[in-house]
């Protein structure tokens, strides 16, 4: 039990303990040293990986309960206990169906679109704080290279719609890319106010600028915090903001052409995409790892499922809008409410 | 050493997508390519210690330039090329005038004796220097800059809107 | 060892790319890309020579920001540009857009 | 000190001062532009006085004051005024004369469309006639002097819509050009050689003698030139009579104190330059005499009145011109004083023959002394003073000549004057029982010119009379005490020459009464027994047919010849070269496509041709730091 509750408060200090006896243990051996790293960075490379797939299947498998809730049904409950197998079912299914390519379609491109969609995603884990000391790196501009290499993923949502040469997917991913576009100017003004009080953009210091309960940047900026879920949400193209692969107006949109294995891709993405905002909402607004008695990954793993929670909430509870009520609600609303709070932080920041 | 690994790898990279970016005679695939280009210059800034511009470089050129050219790419046509040329006339003096200008660049940046210029490096975080000095030193070009964002803005809108008349 | 020279060299290539693409594409948006290659070869140029040269200063670094402000007003405008030609001729190819000739 | 030096600024500003408010105004308002006029002119002749007053009290000074204006390499230019007696006697009579012109004008002038440029171009006449006399400098002198010219255009060819008048306004614009032309190359020439256009400082550098006499020779009678133009000295004088097409008013301006004082005044500025050279001197002086005795000639014979008095006024020039090159500097002076008063005089009485009688002939006048007395007794007067009758101030001013081109040693010279004074009695006599006395002819409406014009005349006889007292030897206030070269000398009175030049004026007033007062002698016999010597002087030695020949003839031929060569080689050349360009341009043109991607090929190829130039033929500047290490 101690053991245990050791491994859970003290991963960080294990990790670097483990590190260490395994630098010695290396260097008894007369190796270059770059080795070691590179094998060190594969694994975390993998458990990150594990971390994403398992919590992947997790999530989808939540998002269809939670969403049976709400619309008072049962929801997957055929496969395992109350249907926990359900989604790895979903998987193998997946997984063993025929890969279609259809005869028009690009086919470097259309092979590439899914991965370009999925590697940004999976890179974004660099940073991510799961508990103190359990982040892969901690970059110096931290949440600078979240913004930057989430916004990769539009290239492949835009590669996708191109390389189906459908005209459904063309737009849907035009659409998308737009509309991602559009939702980051708030998200960066957002994050922006939030740098204006952590002042770095290290994902550490982040964390720690909210060391009390008080000091949560949810509390110092909850328009702020609206705004990012707002624009977060937009930006993995979840409803209410699930134009670019609206069923009804595009029968699904970039991803139409899509099956099997390259479909997984999408949704894993799609999926992790989720489960980052809400952890990279955690670490701006609600004070990351940070929490009373239990562990801090566990701190982090709770907090992070209230905003995915959340965010399944708003999937429910609004109607998807229209197109270019989707555009103006950016450019007309979020962006200059979100300037307002910079600018008002700014000042708070300056004066007090 | 492992930073000469990484440069080349970028390097062969940077060169290599260009090349692609340059003679594809697809205009995605051309987009696609020159991603790549980007993403490994932002590689080449990493190894320069300038994470900032890093972040910088991929947030604004691929998140933004490409993504927009990609756009224009797709509101046009023409952009297959196995009919139409993509290459007009002058491919071959350009070929030369690019070998003859690579070949002469390079020799003269050997002549140059710049290992008396090397003044060291080091490493330290530039972010907040940046920061500091663009709203220190520099913030008239600053402000200039984003006027100058501001009037792009509002000529892109200008010159793309459709007149309602025209309608 | 990396010395600046590498990072010179790679730029120098990089730069004669981008005039190559920029003399040879017929695609407008080609020759906008190739545009984007020669800047990002100014920009390693600038940021290696200020990394290598003036270690304490980062008026480089400063500088290759105002640059990429700059290519991202030239793209934005450029495409814009390309966008109404495309409109009024349906063609985009830079050689065909000659009537601005003696 | 100061105070002077404004008054001298404000004697010339003032004219132009009206010139300028009348043109730019009160160009509708009649009479306030002859009031702004003539107030202006009233005031600049108030401070001429003052000046003459100031000088007089020490008439060997001069006072100077210039500032910078204008460097040209080592050529400095400046701009400034001179004060001394020379200055001071001229200001006084260009501003009196100018002044009762003035008045006399708003009478004869009246009902003229143009009456408020009339009086603007003769305030800027004024202005231009002060300037040479206030000027310190020969390029300022020069400047003035182009404005007189460019005045006496305007006003000659004041009622332009006359052809005549016209022509006559070209005429004048053109010939004195001839000698302007002159002028200007000498001002240049002698100012290249002092190093300065400055008066004081050229006659400085003569008298230290470092030009050579043949150099010193040219550049007095490149300068004798404009002299000879603006005066109407003998081979320019053409223009002269044929100004008498503008109004009488400034025919009596021209004459008198303006335009043709001009050219004497810049030799008597200029004096000490002229007296260095001898030669010079002398050819002046011969042609002063020339001039005298040839206009006199033509001035027998001539039926306009006003062109009598054009050709006495080149006689009396000529007189002007041999006094001072005979060396008779305060001769001369006086000679121009004098005369620019009985001058202006005989003009505004001409002036007022012609305002009543509407005619320029002088048969078609006659017995007018009954109907005009005014008129004819200040006409006698003058003819008188301009005869040289003692004790009247032409007497005075031209007995100086006499004894100064006596005392010169040239008897030639001295009896071409002597003669010429025979002919000037006669013909102005000749003038005067032809147009006053005898039978008038039946002109029901003619009367006395207005006060407004009779007043004028008045003063000037007045001066005309009285003017020539100073010119007595031995009073306080002798003229040889106030106007002087180096020292002051004493006035000398030759009884012998005094009776011989009264003698022969009297002889030919004589004459001209027994010819044309009591017609013993009838004009029309003397005309047929003087055969072709009478039709050459009434077509005055067909000097203008002889110009004319000269142009039409040889000077159009040679035009033609220049017009051909300017027409095929000149503009041939000009269109060889133009269809060079052309034809270049034609082939250069295909390189601009119109595709962007050429020009920028060119840029790259033009970049990396200079690279590989720098490369081989200079390596080191290859090396970006070279300069730096």
């Amino acid at each position: 039990m101690e053991l245990i509750k050791d491994i859970l408060y003290n991963t960080d200090k294990i990790l670097k303990d483990f590190y260490n006896w395994a630098y010695k243990l290396w260097s008894s051996f007369n190796l270059p040293f770059f080795i070691l790293d590179i094998v060190f960075y594969l694994l975390i490379t993998l458990a990150v990986a594990a971390f994403l797939v398992f919590n992947a299947l997790f999530i989808i498998y939540y998002d269809r309960k939670v969403a049976a809730k709400f619309q008072v049904r049962y929801g997957p409950n055929r496969v395992g206990y109350k249907g926990i197998l359900q989604t790895v079912a979903d998987t193998i299914k997946l997984l063993i169906k025929e890969d279609i390519n259809a005869d028009k379609v690009d086919k470097i491109v259309f092979f590439l679109a899914p991965f370009l969609v999925f590697i940004p995603s999976f890179l974004v884990f660099l940073v991510i704080p799961f508990g103190k000391g359990l982040i892969p790196a901690d970059l110096n501009i931290g949440i600078l290279y979240v913004l930057a290499i989430t916004g990769l993923s539009v290239l492949g949502i835009l590669s996708a719609g191109w390389a189906s040469n459908n005209k459904y997917s063309l737009i849907g991913g035009m659409r998308s890319a737009a509309q991602i576009i559009s939702y980051e100017i708030p998200m960066v003004l957002v994050i922006l106010s939030v740098l204006l009080l952590s002042g770095s953009l290290k994902m550490g210091d982040i964390i720690n600028a909210q060391s009390s309960i008080s000091k949560w940047f949810i509390f110092v900026q909850p328009i702020g915090f609206i705004l990012f879920l707002i624009a977060g949400n937009a930006e993995i193209n979840r409803a209410p903001f699930d134009l670019p692969e609206a069923e009804s107006e595009l029968v699904s949109g970039f991803i139409t052409e899509y099956s099997a294995m390259k479909f997984a891709f999408f949704f894993l993405a799609e999926y992790t995409n989720l489960f980052l905002t809400s952890a990279i909402a955690t670490t701006l607004f609600l004070g990351g790892w940070q929490g009373p008695f239990l562990p801090p990954f566990v701190w982090f793993i709770i907090k992070t499922y209230l905003v995915i929670t959340l965010l399944m909430w708003f999937r429910w509870t609004f109607p998807r809008i229209r197109v270019d009520h989707l555009m103006e609600f950016s450019w007309k609303y979020l962006t200059p409410i979100a300037f307002v709070n910079l600018i008002a932080t700014a000042i708070l920041v300056k004066f007090i | 050493m492992t930073s000469l690994v990484f440069f080349y790898i970028f390097a062969v990279l940077i060169v290599i997508s260009a090349i692609f970016m340059v003679t594809s005679r697809n205009i995605y695939y051309s987009a696609l390519w020159l991603a790549l280009t980007l993403f490994a210059v932002a590689g080449i800034f990493v190894l320069l210690n300038a994470y900032f511009l890093a972040g910088i470089q991929v947030l604004i050129y691929i998140g933004a330039v490409v993504v927009l050219t990609i756009f224009v790419i797709n509101l046009t046509k023409e952009i297959e090329g196995k009919t139409e040329k993509q290459f007009n006339k002058q491919t071959i003096p350009a070929l030369l005038a690019l070998l003859t200008g690579i070949v002469l660049v390079v020799l003269a940046v050997l002549k140059t004796d710049w290992a008396s210029r090397i003044a060291g490096w080091t490493n330290y975080d530039e972010t907040a220097k940046i920061g500091n000095l663009l709203l220190n030193d520099f913030v008239i070009p600053f402000e200039a800059a984003s006027v100058l964002l501001l009037i792009a803005l509002i000529g892109a809108i200008a010159i793309v809107s459709l007149d309602k008349e025209n309608k | 060892m990396l010395t600046l020279l590498h990072f010179i060299i790679l730029s120098i290539v990089l730069f004669f790319i981008g005039i190559f693409g920029v003399l040879t594409r017929r695609n407008a948006i080609g020759i906008l890309m190739s545009l984007e290659l020669i800047f990002n070869a100014v920009n390693i140029n600038m940021v290696a020579f200020s990394k290598f040269l003036t270690p304490q200063e980062i008026y480089g670094e400063i500088f290759t920001i105002f640059i990429i402000t700059v290519a991202a007003a030239e793209s934005v405008l450029g495409l814009a540009i390309i966008l109404a030609i495309y409109r009024s001729r349906q063609k985009i190819y830079a050689d065909e857009m000659n009537i601005m000739k003696w | 000190m100061d105070k002077i030096f404004l008054i001298g600024f404000l004697i010339p500003s003032l004219p132009f001062l009206a010139f300028f408010i009348i043109v730019a105004f009160t160009k509708r308002f009649k009479m306030i532009s002859a009031l702004i006029s003539i107030t202006a002119i009233f005031i600049s002749f108030i401070l001429s006085i003052m000046i003459v007053l100031f000088q007089i009290k020490n008439p060997a000074g001069y006072l100077k004051y210039d500032i910078p204006w204008l460097y040209i390499g080592n050529l400095k230019m400046n701009i400034g005024i001179i004060i001394n007696s020379l200055t001071a006697i001229m200001l006084l009579v260009v501003t009196t004369v100018s002044l009762l012109v003035q008045i006399y004008s708003i009478g004869y002038m009246k009902g003229d469309e143009g009456f408020s440029k009339f009086f603007a171009f003769i305030s800027l006449f004024s202005f231009s006639m002060l300037g040479i006399v206030i000027a310190d400098n020969l390029m300022q002198l020069y400047i003035f002097w182009e404005l007189v010219g460019l005045c006496s255009y305007l006003l000659i060819g004041f009622w332009y819509h006359k052809p005549e008048a016209a022509d006559a306004a070209k005429k004048a614009f053109v010939v004195t050009r001839f000698g302007d032309f002159g002028f200007l190359i000498g001002i240049l020439i002698i100012s290249y050689l002092a190093g300065t256009f400055d008066i004081l400082d050229i006659e400085n550098f003569i008298k230290s003698g470092n030009i050579s006499e043949k150099m010193l020779l040219l550049v007095v009678i490149l300068l004798f030139c404009g002299a000879i133009g603006k005066s109407g000295q003998f081979p320019l004088h053409v223009w002269l009579p044929d100004a008498m097409e503008g109004p009488t008013p400034v025919s009596a301006l021209i004459h008198a104190a303006t335009m043709v004082a001009a050219g004497v005044f810049m030799v008597a500025r200029l004096f000490p330059i002229f007296l260095s050279s001898p030669d010079a001197m002398l050819f002046v002086a011969y042609l002063g005499a020339f001039t005298a005795l040839f206009s006199a000639t033509i001035a027998l014979t001539q039926d306009d009145i006003k062109r009598v008095l054009a050709y006495s006024t080149l006689s009396q020039l000529g007189y002007m011109m041999l006094a001072l090159g005979s060396g008779g500097y305060v001769a001369g002076m006086f000679h121009l004083y004098t005369h620019a008063f009985f001058k202006a005089l005989l003009f505004l009485c001409a002036g007022s023959v012609i305002h009543a009688i509407h005619s320029n002939n002088i048969w078609q006048m006659g017995g007018l002394h009954k109907k005009m007395p005014i008129t004819s007794i200040t006409f006698f007067i003058a003819a008188l003073a301009i005869s040289g009758i003692y004790p009247l101030s032409g007497f005075f001013s031209k007995d100086e000549i006499l004894l100064s081109v006596l005392h010169s040693g040239n008897k030639l010279l001295y009896y071409s004057a002597l003669f010429t004074a025979f002919l000037t009695a006669f013909y102005m006599f000749r003038l005067y029982f032809v147009t006053f006395s005898g039978q008038g002819k039946e002109h029901a409406h003619i009367h006395e010119s207005p006060a407004v014009m009779t007043v004028p005349l008045i003063i000037l006889s007045v001066f005309s009379i009285f003017s020539g007292f100073i010119g007595l030897p031995d009073k306080e206030f002798s003229i040889h005490k106030f106007l002087f070269l180096d020292h002051p000398e004493k006035g000398h009175f030759d009884f012998k020459v005094a009776m011989t030049s009264n003698i022969i004026a009297g002889l030919g007033i004589l004459f001209a009464y027994l010819v044309y007062g009591l017609k013993v002698v009838n004009a029309d016999m003397l005309r047929k027994k003087a055969g072709i010597i009478y039709t050459i002087l009434k077509n005055k030695y067909y000097i203008d047919e002889i110009y004319l020949f000269f142009i039409r003839k040889i000077y159009y031929t040679l035009t033609e010849a220049i017009k051909w060569f300017d027409r095929h080689i000149v503009d041939g050349a000009v269109n060889l070269v133009a269809f060079l360009c052309r034809w270049a341009g034609g082939k250069l043109k295909l390189t601009i496509t119109g595709k962007v991607q050429n020009y920028a090929m060119y840029i790259v190829i033009g970049v990396i041709i200079v690279i590989l130039v720098l490369y081989v033929y200079q390596p080191d500047v290859m090396n970006i730091f070279a300069e730096v290490k």
